[in-house]
């Protein structure tokens, strides 16, 4: 019987090694995977590259992570927001390394490795500074920027509900950034307020297909904090 | 002179939005766009994390903390709304398919380049969020910004001297004190002033020639 | 009022242009938008791009339209199935062009020109004879082609239900070809089995979400021929 | 000799799929694996027209026409299936996470080579369907096919003949007279034969040279 649900945090963030490429999902709160990220400031992987949206806000969750040494480098779309104090701080010490990426370039570029697609070409950054270093190219008279896949060791993903196949269904805007995190790791964890039985998720209503998800655990959090 | 409030700003905007037109508002004054169009005139609201149909904040009480826009804020959806995934939401949007895209700015050129994202080539780590992909991909941007800067630089420029968000992108500006299209090839051609406001008074205050409509 | 519905097949193919790249969905009879291509048949453009999984079978329909000589070209990965006669007439003729395209890249073309990507990188035909002609790249050791975005003037597609925003939901396996063309066409054209009221369609359900639909005419076809 | 039928050939195929493997099958002979793993075995079954966890032929008077597969059958779904559209479906072939993926074989090379799609570089209208998607994503390529041709021709060479459909890409060979490893550096690797053939005779009717297991 294929069953992917763990027990536990521990049990789902079991092997995470130093050095990980760790994709976070979420925006803002919703979809924010709070208890796999202080599962894995408890679990101990150091030296790690944090992929998500924001740098963090508070000394909490992702913030809590970086303060404590563990992240060496964020790749993320907008590194200061109200609230983000630990990475500022990290930053003008340097002691953390940081890669801008537009919203829709850090998407696309996670898609592409899921899809089997070294590199693309994208009109967004074009003529910019985030095109420094990067190859551009001409197609019928516009450039564009080559943009490479970046994928992830661990996805850590938040949803609504799941089954012991690991299909995921999101609710509300709770999707985001968990759907394509999911796909773009080698081992993607995924917590959810709820487990379903297999065949009670509409096949349609299925956001994510459990072929891209390891390990599920339950954990009932109740609704993001949108204070 | 009378110069527009921001909310008049953002209900000069809503007023050029036609029925239908599928519509991403940047976080901020853009957002105030969204309360003036009319209840009657169908717009459907886009949102990068992933809604189109988004409805206005909701009522007290009637909250649904899994439902924000990309602001964090919350909102409703309206009858016709859907989901889709960060990767497909900003297809919509670097794909040519978003009618318009209205975002604030530091500075727009009069060939149409924006810069509103970092006000110094040496800010390592200026937030970029949404913009590039915005500025690249909607078929059509408008900008929401004061004319000039609290001490009274202009923002409505020759060539943007802040580090580019997009090149060519913006096809209108709604500030305080005017209604500027940038038409290729002329630059900035005046639509409308803000009552009280001159020409001479707007080109002063302004960094790159302005042109009357023909 | 937002109405995408229209009233008559030869409504929702109004204006469609002699030369015109033509996206049809479905895979074998399931999500075929089989009224939409008897409707272009009636409506007369011709010197047609087809750009479809098959190239038609028996003589009805896509086989029709090719055999009255209205198709110039067609893309498709799987030309010659049961019943493929007309094409194999027409192909032996010289009177139809032939573009072979492997079944995922062909879908991958298509969501790369819905999503801005003038072109990207796959290892699916690298070193064979698909290949010939294109750019090749290697990243990593491995080799991959470079293949370009391809967008339709027209999408003629199928779906179970819509309603007057263009949402479309579907039934089954009837997705299949029709969400990823439905987005790569400048004008998207639904043909349905039943309207819904706004409102009707649960958000997640939404398969291809209004804003990639023009036109929507709804058709009481019954089930798809299965034969 | 007794030569492996074809559903002997795709229940030994069947035999070494663990639980837990999602596995696409080409149309045609591959298509009888699913028959033959066991119903306590749970293996998740992927379609190229994007349903994954694809179940039996459904019963007489129990088919539903909105659900084929992709050689066009009726099929059912079993519980925790799920839907996609093309583009997502083929991505996950695509990006490598599909466990496993039988086809068809014209021929089978001892670098790992598949020719399974044009018997001819002149065949200017072959049909390739999603065969080169499949090969170069699926993490794994098993061939199902006889060991000859009809006319005795082998079918397992050390160079293909036919054009390419992938380079590199099979990993496991099931004919009628054996199951073959074809291993990085070595060849081809019989890991067993069928009742009756010996070593000798496979040779003789392979154009490559076989290896003993280790």
């Amino acid at each position: 019987m294929i069953n992917k649900i763990v027990a536990s945090i521990a049990e789902a963030l079991e092997g995470v090694k130093d050095g990980s490429v760790v994709l976070i999902g979420g925006f803002g709160a919703v979809g924010q995977p709070d208890a796999l990220i202080e599962g894995l400031i408890e679990q101990g992987a150091k030296d790690l590259v944090a992929v998500l949206n924001n740098a963090g806000t508070g000394r909490v969750g992702v913030a809590k992570l970086m303060e404590l040494g563990r992240v060496r480098k964020v790749v993320c779309s907008f590194p200061r927001s109200q609230g983000s104090v630990v990475f500022e701080e990290l930053y003008r010490e340097g002691r953390i390394e940081l890669e801008i990426v537009p919203q829709g370039t850090l998407a696309e570029r996670m898609r592409a490795a899921a899809a089997g697609i070294p590199a693309f070409y994208t009109a967004t950054a074009a003529g910019t500074l985030l095109e420094r270093g990067k190859e551009t190219r001409e197609f019928e008279g516009r450039r564009y920027v080559m943009e490479r896949a970046l994928k992830g060791d661990v996805a850590l993903v938040e949803a609504w509900e799941a089954d012991r196949w690991g299909n995921l269904a999101y609710r509300g805007s709770g999707g985001n950034f968990n759907p394509v995190m999911a796909t773009a790791a080698e081992l993607t964890v995924a917590q959810v307020q709820h487990l379903r039985e297999l065949g009670e998720i509409n096949p349609h209503m299925v956001g994510t297909p459990g072929i891209y998800v390891q390990r599920v655990v339950q954990v009932d959090r109740g609704p993001p904090w949108t204070g | 002179m009378q110069p527009f409030s921001r909310d008049q700003m953002a209900r000069r905007a809503a007023d050029d939005i036609p029925e239908g037109w599928c519509v991403n508002l940047g976080i901020g004054i853009p957002t105030l766009v969204a309360n003036h169009v009319p209840t009657d005139r169908e717009v459907v609201f886009h949102s990068e994390n992933g809604i189109l149909g988004m409805g206005p904040a909701p009522a007290k009480g009637r909250e649904d903390p899994w439902l924000v826009n990309a602001g964090k804020q919350l909102i409703t959806l309206v009858p016709g709304a859907s989901f889709v995934g960060h990767a497909d939401s900003f297809a919509m949007i670097r794909g040519g398919h978003i009618d318009l895209c209205v975002l604030g700015g530091f500075e727009v050129a009069e060939n149409g380049d924006l810069a509103n994202w970092a006000t110094s080539e040496n800010d390592t780590a200026p937030a970029v969020g949404g913009a590039m992909d915005l500025a690249a991909g909607a078929k059509r941007l408008w900008v929401l910004m004061e004319h000039t800067t609290k001490d009274g630089r202009p923002k409505v420029v020759e060539r943007c001297g802040y580090p580019l968000t997009g090149l060519g992108c913006v096809t209108r500006v709604y500030t305080n004190l005017a209604v500027l299209d940038v038409v290729p090839g002329r630059g900035f051609v005046v639509r409308e002033m803000a009552p009280g406001v001159d020409f001479e008074t707007l080109q002063s205050r302004s960094a790159a020639r302005l042109h009357l409509q023909a």
